[in-house]
């Protein structure tokens, strides 16, 4: 049954909590812009949620009422499309993403968190990047991480999910084009559940680029083969092999099957932002520790300063500096909702190390990072950081006198 | 043959760092050398002799040197390098928070201390390097001052100590130093007992209350000829301690006292104690106490109409005495531990050094604790940086005298000043001072000196 | 004893030995039952009433393994379970909380301890009933029998120490030192006793904590070694490997990350779970390596039970917060901890697939594990579910489930027990209530940086549980005015970081919490207050200091530390225990019920001993005159506070 | 390192001599073997901890033994010998609450050393140390002079009295001059704590020697019978002066020995036996420690090691020979040892021997089976109660005519 016949494009359906309601972006004609939707489950009118300038795409059904999707091209393509948040009804859509990097929303994870994708390392060449990878984010914006770390060579996850046991599978669509069609599809990749390295999925075909879940053995793959079209698949993962084609349509040009029934919903995550707020904070407990630097650390007494760039109308300013404290911790507090980036210096202020990457803070949000580009697989070290117990507060860079450095009362 | 040289030593050195006691006008009071050395022990009256009416002694202590020798390892110790130093720490224990009562006479010696310290530092130290003082508050609570002593010696590695006035404290100061061998000058405690321990590490130049005792005794029974005195003393060491002295004196003298009563050291009302003392007919009132309690004493036994004679010892001596007492306080005899109104030179220029950094008038702890800081300090630049080498240095004093800013002090065996202690009458509101009177002292055979001389 | 005494004589000999061995049972048996059991029968039948739920908490297999004996705390009972047929063959009652087993090595004798007894039952396992009662320190837990059978070891997490107690004479001879509360024990290979401890040792707030494992030497009956396991709290029980596989020692363990404000809850920034691995090396002193069992986004949370199944390379640990069991491949683990970056395990949170074989679920709470002798299965104490988990080690699967027969549907207070230990709630299951509320509410004896308004200050240090109630507001900074607020959404939002609890399960928790008991109080002797502790109850109520004057009303003991109301004023007071590091001077008055078992005091922890808390902290008599009492007086005032 | 010890009998004794050493053993043998009961040994041999070979310098104020292990607190730190070397040397920074170690304890029970030091009470138990102070326990003060063990008590006596925990309840109790009901104590300041099976015997510096009755829970104060610190009335006066260091209790329920800084003090239950330097052969009046052995009382006094035997009536005195240079600091080392016999009659015999005690100043001593050791102000010296033919006397052509087992049986004879 086609749902929705009025459109001339549909794709990426998301079946709400309760499976009556779906979610979906579609454009209705050929040079429009692709649009939020939302309808019954079984049919009917679908109500147009957004009204994007650009293309808003990818979405999902957050558990505590609101949508988030993904709004690419347009005026806010200088930072390559981002992720928005808004209310169930469209309303009060806000962006909760901020950095460069082409930032798409790939599935809502069972702990309440997005999965995304973006370019690896997020940085300013966002639309050049050879690479992609998986992030987390909070549904609020805040708290971006790398999501395990060790992805096929060139290839950029797409089309991401969540399996119940913790399992990620995701497609590793080349990200550099190579010779004949077959090898442009995608495959099917996954992390096992805790592991940090992906590997591409035994006996799956290329061009398949959706999971769904059946049973807790079954997944449903879709997508496009290269010879045979549109497909449907069953694949047991257990035995790690297609066990049988259950449609196959040679015309279309691909599918995204979705079983039409109630979805486990994810956890509701609780903000604690404070949206009023121009500024967050971030402590780093000890910078030394870098992968990048030789023995998995700075030699001690190396790193005296850290300066704090921004990208603001897509220009590198730079904020300031501030010292980092003989442990490697250093504790700021920066402007929210702007792409920054750290750089470490010696005593002579010359660049020990730079972030690669662009990161944000939301307003009133505390972020924590062990070290600058430390291995993630490490736990942290259970230390009270100096920037804590030698500062009076954290160091504001980048804001105007006139910017509150007080947070609001906060229980704990 | 040893000491003799080390006591000559010892007094070249004495000599030649205190200028001030070569040129001491007049002569020292107290027993001269030859005859102390065949002394008893304190210079005792000698009724007051233990059993002495009875026996002789088996044994007697304290009155030859070589009763008290002492061995150790410590003078085989290397010298510290003095190059290698910033300065020369010296300890300083005391009480110095307000809260605490005997604080007054902590501050005082502190500031006396420091005065010293000064000059000599002013005087190029020890090899150019400055002496430090490196103080440590006494403060009882809990009891954990008692570490000072031991974190002056591990922590700052001092090279003595002065300190403290608390007899408590300074015992224990004393029982840690006999493990650590850390010399000490006491120029505060009255603690007759903290001399008779038989601890080699203690120089005390402070009249204690076996002098006091003596003086008091000898004024009042064999001056004044009185027969029925009454003790009222404080529930405290100082008070337990203070007055035995005095008690026994009396005792072997045939004048037990009628009474002692005690009370406690925080007590503001006396009139009980004093109505009780009446009823024995007692015919003089002796206090051992702090001045501001003896002070209450004396003003509630005159509105009893009490008339009797009250008698102190130096802490009594002390200006709270006639706050608290006004006109009652008229007639209060104590010993004094120094006469500030001599018009020695030397504690007149020490008077007006101390006025212009201090703004205050120095009182006997003071006096005491700058003559200490400078019996210190010479022994220190004698001796050098050992400590053992620096008590040898102290050692020499014994069986001399030392003129000093609060008088002239003499050292027996056990390097306890025994010179002979000045005592005080309040005359219209003031102390009026006159030199010490002990009846039963020798004042024959000082060296050089043709006639007794007083103060 | 009895196997030795026949071996030694002749045949006549030894039946008039086990004739006179059997007259003394039965005496014993006699005098238990005409005047111990009185007493306590009493007190089963309170607690009965209040508790329906069994509650294990430990395993032991009889050697041949036919036979499985469960402590159950909630019933006061041992349970003897036939492992063919799976159903309990007897139930006997104990003494007051039994919380560990212990097994004569021939097993003729199991030893139970009843720690709210503070006495340990034996009994003939052929009887199956208690022959007699040992006296014990403490709270007693963990015991081990050594390898003669002559002496028994027992751990006293309320007394810090370990009772030696000799096995002939039923008396305890000697308490060794032991770290802070010492709570479980094993008998290990050679004549080693293994003692490890829940909390860690004392010492200043702002260094990372550090616990200790006891090892004693049973032919000298001395401690030989105490090994400190760096940056662990909460170790718990004990299982060695064979000596194929290194003869390592492996102690489920957590360490807090509690000095680094927890602003996150993710891989591991509030705690990591995981093993100590100890080797014994000797003369040597042993060696500490550690692993994680956490992975990167779920972690293993709240290890509990160890055993190393004989005959397999498998050893098994619990994780009560996760309801999980990992099974170790020992030979993986060996080969790992030979390589040459060993030493980075203790943070890796990459490393334990390569040495898990298989995480399998267990029921609520799961707590002991034991391993048959032949390999063939494991079982696994579900604490809050009171069932036995049957694991089958051939296919590393679950093999089914003992029900001991639980009562349904489960009361309130039942249900917020599985909410409190189990760390599902939060994100990435990281932590569970149990997780700084270890011994079923109490606290950690740590300072905790919590997110504040300015990050790194504040850091305060975690409150006990244990007889809350009727103590509101909570919290030092008295924020919280109710459990349910503090369970709610600040729990979700600033702890959990995830959705949180229900309404429902935030009504369960807190009838669960408010029902946490003290144990009972060591120093209160059934005669009432020894002289001492009645002259520091005088000194409490004092009105006059020593010196006679009158002392203000708000600076009398009892004015904040008010008797009727748990010894608690419930408001905010400053007593000028602020540090640069607060921004608030005025604490809640904490409650002194159990102020001796909760070491560190004040509200950051700076006081590691009670009387600490006037030599150090209390320098200008705000905390309550005190400056006038001498050592003897406060001496005499703490062993008032220790009964209360 | 083990200090190189000269073979001195083989280094000075001619063959003639040799020969005639041989004979003179075989009389010696036999003399030995009828004196052995009686004629305890002589110390002769001496190895020395100092800081040449990596001893703590300073004063060493104790000494314990624990099996093979030998524990000695020092002015900086309690070293730990074992088997003749040293193995460590544990300081603050290793956990120790004292900085100075003034007297070890060893629990015979939990095998733990109790420690008790200018700092504070410090036990320690395999391998870690666990401190007791005034501000974090309820001991009564920092400045821990003597510690001991009975039973689940530990016992210190401090500057402000006496201390008592009782390990099983972590419960204090102060013995002092304060609190309720307060210990009958001239003064607070404790120096010597031996505790019997039924009675602790407390050593006050000042306050003389005070009974406590363990069962009774009653005081019993011993006291210079004068009260005039400067006097000793009569020689058998009582406690010879209030100035007690040292104590060490006998098998008898009442008998003790104190050490004070006047002489020598044992009561026997019924009578007082005082020696002084004057009348006996003590080596000084100023005493640091007393020890029993059997019948007989060692003091540890600033002029020597001296040992009573009160059946015999002998005193033995060890010290350097060049002990007035050693205490001039004229000389650095030891040279040779002495010994003094002092029987009855007075005159006493000096023996000399190649090795030597560290130091005439003995703080303290202990026995580990036949060895003795000294805690001595320069070192640690280990006692070897060699054969008599290595001890030689001042006129080495007389050394093997008068084996020193043979001088002590003759001074006992007199």
């Amino acid at each position: 049954m086609d749902l929705t016949p009025e459109f001339y494009a549909a794709a990426d359906p998301q079946v709400s909590p309760s499976g009556k309601e779906l979610l979906f972006a579609a454009m209705r004609r050929r040079r429009g812009h692709w649009q939020i939707w939302r309808m019954a489950a079984a049919g009917g009118a679908a109500r147009q949620l957004t009204r994007c300038a650009a293309d808003c795409q990818r979405a999902a059904w957050l558990p505590d009422g609101h949508i988030v999707y993904t709004l690419s091209g347009g005026r806010a393509a200088r930072l390559g499309s981002q992720l928005y948040r808004a209310r169930a009804d469209g309303a009060h859509p806000h962006p909760i993403t901020f950095g460069p990097g082409n930032f798409r929303l790939e599935a809502v994870l069972r702990s309440g968190r997005l999965l995304v994708s973006a370019a690896a390392p997020l940085d300013r060449r966002a639309a050049a990047a050879p690479t992609r990878a998986l992030y987390t984010l909070r549904p609020d914006g805040s708290t971006l991480r790398l999501f395990r770390w060790q992805y096929p060579a060139h290839a950029a996850p797409t089309s991401a999910r969540e399996l119940p046991d913790g399992t990620v599978i995701f497609v590793a669509q080349p990200s550099r084009p190579a010779a004949g069609p077959a090898a442009k599809m995608g495959k099917l990749a996954w992390f096992p559940p805790q592991a940090a390295r992906a590997a591409l999925l035994p006996g799956a075909k290329p061009g398949l680029d959706s999971v769904r879940l059946l049973d807790g053995r079954r997944w449903l793959l879709s997508g496009s083969a290269a010879t045979s079209g549109c497909a449907i698949y069953i694949y047991d993962s257990a035995a790690k092999a297609l066990v049988t084609r259950v449609y196959q349509a040679p015309r279309m040009a691909c599918a995204q099957a979705t079983p039409l029934e109630a979805q486990p919903a994810p956890w509701i995550y609780h903000s604690i932002l404070h949206l009023q707020m121009a500024s967050g904070r971030v402590v780093c407990l000890n910078a030394y520790r870098s992968t990048l630097a030789p023995g998995g650390s700075w030699r001690r007494g190396r790193l005296a300063q850290v300066r704090v760039l921004a990208l603001r109308g897509g220009r590198r300013v730079t904020l300031g500096a501030a010292p980092v404290q003989p442990d490697g911790s250093f504790y700021l507090r920066l402007p929210a909702d702007l792409p920054l980036s750290f750089e470490l210096l010696d005593a002579r202020g010359a660049l020990v190390q730079a972030q690669r990457s662009w990161f944000w803070l939301r307003p009133g949000e505390d972020a924590g990072c062990q070290g600058c580009h430390e291995n993630p697989a490490l736990a942290p070290v259970n230390r009270w950081p100096l920037a804590l117990k030698r500062q009076a507060g954290a160091i504001a860079l980048g804001l105007g006198r006139t910017a509150s450095n007080r947070a609001p009362m906060r229980p704990r | 043959m040893n000491w003799k040289l080390t006591l000559l030593a010892g007094l070249t050195a004495a000599l030649l760092a205190a200028p001030m006691a070569a040129q001491a006008p007049g002569c020292p009071s107290g027993p001269s050398p030859t005859r102390a050395a065949r002394m008893r022990y304190a210079d005792m009256p000698s009724r007051a002799f233990p059993f002495g009416s009875f026996i002789q002694p088996y044994a007697l202590w304290f009155t030859t040197p070589d009763s008290l020798a002492f061995d150790g390892s410590g003078r085989a110790r290397p010298d510290a390098d003095w190059r290698r130093l910033r300065a020369i720490n010296l300890g300083f224990l005391g009480p110095l928070d307000p809260q605490y009562s005997e604080s007054v006479y902590g501050i005082a010696m502190l500031h006396g201390a420091e005065l010293a310290l000064a000059r000599a530092n002013a005087r190029g130290g020890f090899h150019g390097k400055p002496f430090a003082l490196k103080i440590h508050r006494d403060s009882p609570l809990w009891g954990a001052s008692a570490i000072e002593l031991v974190r002056m010696d591990y922590r700052q590695h001092v090279w003595a100590m002065l300190g403290s006035v608390d007899g408590a404290s300074t015992h224990i100061a004393l029982r840690a130093t006999l493990k650590l061998w850390v010399p000490i000058v006491d120029t505060a405690t009255t603690d007759p007992t903290v001399t008779e321990t038989r601890i080699p590490w203690l120089l005390h130049d402070f009249p204690d209350d076996r002098q006091q005792g003596y003086a008091l005794a000898d004024y009042i029974f064999n001056q004044l000829h009185l027969k029925h005195v009454a003790i009222l003393r404080a529930n405290n060491r100082y008070g337990r301690l203070g007055y035995t002295v005095f008690f026994n004196t009396a005792r072997r003298w045939g004048k037990q006292p009628v009474m002692v009563l005690k009370f406690e050291p925080y007590a503001t009302g006396f009139t009980r104690s004093l109505r009780e003392l009446q009823q024995l007919g007692m015919d003089g009132l002796v206090l051992w106490c702090n001045a501001r309690q003896a002070g209450l004493i004396v003003r509630q036994m005159r509105a009893l109409g009490m008339r009797q004679p009250v008698f102190g010892p130096s802490r009594l001596t002390y200006p709270a005495l006639i706050q608290t007492a006004g006109v009652a306080a008229n007639g209060v005899v104590t010993v004094a531990a120094i006469n500030p109104d001599r018009r020695d030179p030397k504690w007149l220029a020490f008077r007006r050094r101390y006025r212009a950094r201090y703004h205050a008038d120095p009182d006997a702890y003071a006096a005491y604790a700058y003559d200490g800081m400078n019996l210190l300090i010479a022994a220190v630049r004698q001796a050098g940086l050992n400590r053992t080498r620096i008590m040898d240095a102290l050692h020499a004093y014994a069986m001399r005298s030392y003129a000093g800013v609060s008088g002239t002090a003499f050292f027996d065996y056990t390097l306890n000043n025994i010179a002979p202690v000045t005592m005080a009458r309040v005359e219209h509101g003031h102390f009026v001072y006159w030199p010490e009177r002990r009846s039963d002292w020798s004042r024959r055979g000082w060296p050089g000196c043709t006639a007794a001389a007083g103060r | 004893m009895t196997p030795r005494l026949q071996r030694e004589g002749g045949k006549k000999a030894a039946l008039r030995r086990a004739l006179w061995v059997a007259l003394a049972i039965a005496a014993v048996a006699a005098t238990l039952a005409m005047r111990g059991p009185r007493h306590e029968a009493r007190d089963w039948a309170a607690v009965y009433s209040r508790r329906r739920y069994y509650d294990p908490v430990d395993l032991k297999l009889s050697p041949h393994g036919r036979r499985l004996y469960v402590a159950c705390e909630g019933r006061n009972e041992v349970l003897a379970i036939n492992t063919a047929s799976r159903r309990v063959i007897a139930a006997i009652p104990v003494g007051r909380r039994p919380k560990a087993l212990a097994l004569s090595p021939g097993g003729r004798r199991l030893f139970v301890a009843n720690a709210w007894s503070g006495a340990i039952s034996q009994i003939d396992t052929r009887a199956l009933q208690v022959t007699r009662t040992l006296p014990a320190g403490w709270g007693v837990e963990g015991m081990a029998a050594d390898r003669t059978g002559h002496y028994l070891y027992a751990a006293n997490p309320l007394g810090n120490d370990i009772s030696v107690i000799d096995l002939a004479s039923g008396r305890e001879t000697t308490r060794l030192a032991a770290g802070h509360f010492p709570e479980f024990a094993a008998r290990l290979r050679g004549s080693w006793i293994g003692i490890s401890n829940l909390l860690a040792q004392p010492a200043p707030p702002d260094t990372p904590p550090s616990s200790q494992l006891t090892l004693i030497n049973a032919a000298t009956r001395q401690v030989r070694w105490q090994v400190a396991i760096p940056g662990a709290v909460q170790m718990r029980h004990i299982a060695q490997t064979p000596p194929r596989f290194g003869g390592y020692l492996l102690i489920p363990f957590l360490q807090p990350h509690n000095l680094i404000p927890l602003i996150e809850l993710r891989r591991d920034w509030y705690a990591s779970n995981g093993l100590a691995i100890v080797q014994l090396r000797g003369r040597r002193a042993p060696r500490v390596r550690e692993v994680l069992l956490d992975e990167l986004d779920r972690a293993f949370a709240n290890g509990y039970g160890a055993a190393v199944a004989p005959h397999t390379p498998w050893a098994l640990i619990t994780a009560s917060g996760a309801n999980q069991v990992a099974i170790l491949n020992l030979e993986r683990l060996h080969r790992l901890l030979q390589s040459p970056d060993a030493d980075e395990l203790a943070r890796r949170l990459d490393a334990a697939p390569q040495f898990v074989a298989r995480r399998l679920p267990t029921g609520r709470d799961p707590t002991a594990v034991a391993a048959s002798p032949n390999g063939h299965f494991a079982y696994v104490a579900n604490r809050a579910d009171d069932t036995i988990s049957v694991i089958d080690l051939a296919g590393l699967r679950n093999a089914g489930l003992i029900r001991l027969g639980a009562q349904r549907p489960l009361t309130a207070r039942r249900r917020g027990q599985q909410l409190f230990f189990s760390a599902l709630h939060s994100q990435d299951h990281e932590i569970a209530c149990a997780s700084c509320h270890p011994y079923e509410g109490f606290e950690d004896g740590l300072v905790w940086s919590f997110e504040t308004p300015r990050l790194g200050r504040d850091v305060v240090e975690n409150k006990t549980l244990l007889a809350i109630r009727g103590t509101s507001p909570f919290k030092w900074n008295g924020l919280n005015p109710n459990l349910a607020t503090q369970d709610g959404p600040r729990t979700a939002m600033y702890i959990f970081r995830s959705q949180g609890f229900s309404p429902v399960q935030v009504r369960d928790l807190v009838a669960f919490i408010n029902a946490r008991p003290l144990p009972p109080n060591p120093h209160l002797a059934p005669g009432g207050l020894n002289p001492e502790q009645a002259r520091g109850r005088a000194l409490f109520f004092r009105t006059r200091t020593n010196t006679g004057q009158i002392i203000p009303l708000h600076d009398r003991c009892y004015y904040c530390h008010a008797p009727l109301t748990h010894f608690t004023s419930r408001v905010l007071m400053n007593v000028g225990t602020a540090t640069r590091f607060d921004d608030t001077g005025a604490f809640k008055v904490p409650s002194l019920e159990g102020i001796y078992m909760r070491p560190p005091y004040l509200h950051n922890g700076e006081a590691q001993t009670l009387e600490e808390i006037w030599t150090r902290f209390n320098p200008r008599d705000r905390h309550g005159i005190t400056s006038d009492m001498n050592k003897v007086q406060l001496n005499e005032l703490i062993a008032y506070l220790d009964t209360l | 390192m083990k200090p190189h010890l000269p073979s001195v009998a083989a280094r000075t004794i001619s063959p003639r001599a040799a020969a005639r050493l041989r004979v003179g053993l075989l009389a010696f043998t036999l003399l030995a073997a009828a004196a052995a009961a009686q004629t305890p040994p002589l110390y002769s041999r001496w190895i020395n901890y100092t800081p040449a070979n990596g001893f703590p310098r300073g004063e060493v104020y104790c000494v314990a033994i624990a099996g093979p292990r030998v524990w000695a607190g020092t002015e900086h730190g309690l070293a730990l010998i074992e088997n003749g070397r040293l193995r460590k040397v544990f300081t603050r920074a290793d956990g120790l609450a004292a900085y100075a170690i003034m007297s070890l304890a060893v629990d015979p029970n939990t095998g733990d050393l109790w420690i008790g030091g200018l700092g504070g009470l410090s036990r320690y138990s395999a391998g870690k140390f666990i401190n007791y102070t005034v501000l974090s326990s309820g001991l009564a003060n920092d400045l821990v002079y003597s510690v001991a063990v009975r039973g689940k008590y530990v016992w210190a006596a401090t500057a402000a009295g006496v201390s008592r925990l009782n390990t099983w309840t972590h419960s204090w109790r102060i013995f002092s001059v304060v609190g309720k009901p307060s210990a009958p104590f001239e003064e607070p300041w404790a120096y010597a704590l031996a505790i019997g099976p039924k009675k602790a015997y407390i050593g006050l510096w000042g306050g003389g020697v005070v009974v406590y009755d363990l069962r009774r829970k009653t005081w019993r104060p011993y006291l210079d019978p004068d009260g005039a610190p400067e006097i000793v009335l009569y020689r058998n006066q009582g406690l010879i002066s209030n100035m007690v260091s040292s104590l060490t209790h006998g098998a008898e329920s009442n008998a003790f020995w104190a050490g004070t800084y006047f002489g020598l003090s044992g009561y026997d239950g019924a009578r007082w036996h005082n020696y002084m330097r004057q009348d006996s052969g003590l080596a000084s009046n100023f005493i640091n420690g007393v020890a029993l052995q059997g019948r007989r009382v060692w003091a540890a006094t600033q002029r020597g090691l001296s040992e009573f035997d009160p059946g015999a009536r002998v005193w033995v005195t060890y010290r350097p020979a060049n002990w007035r240079a050693l205490d001039a600091g004229k000389a650095a080392r030891p040279q040779r040892g002495e010994i003094l016999i002092t029987g009855p009659g007075g005159h006493p015999r000096r023996l000399e021997t190649a090795t030597s005690l560290a130091h005439n100043y003995i703080l303290n001593l202990a026995f580990q089976g036949n060895d003795i050791w000294v805690a001595t102000a320069a070192g640690l010296s280990h006692g070897f109660a060699a054969p008599a033919r290595r001890i030689l006397y001042a006129h080495p052509n007389r050394v093997h005519r008068h084996p020193a087992r043979a001088a002590y049986a003759r001074q006992t004879r007199h």
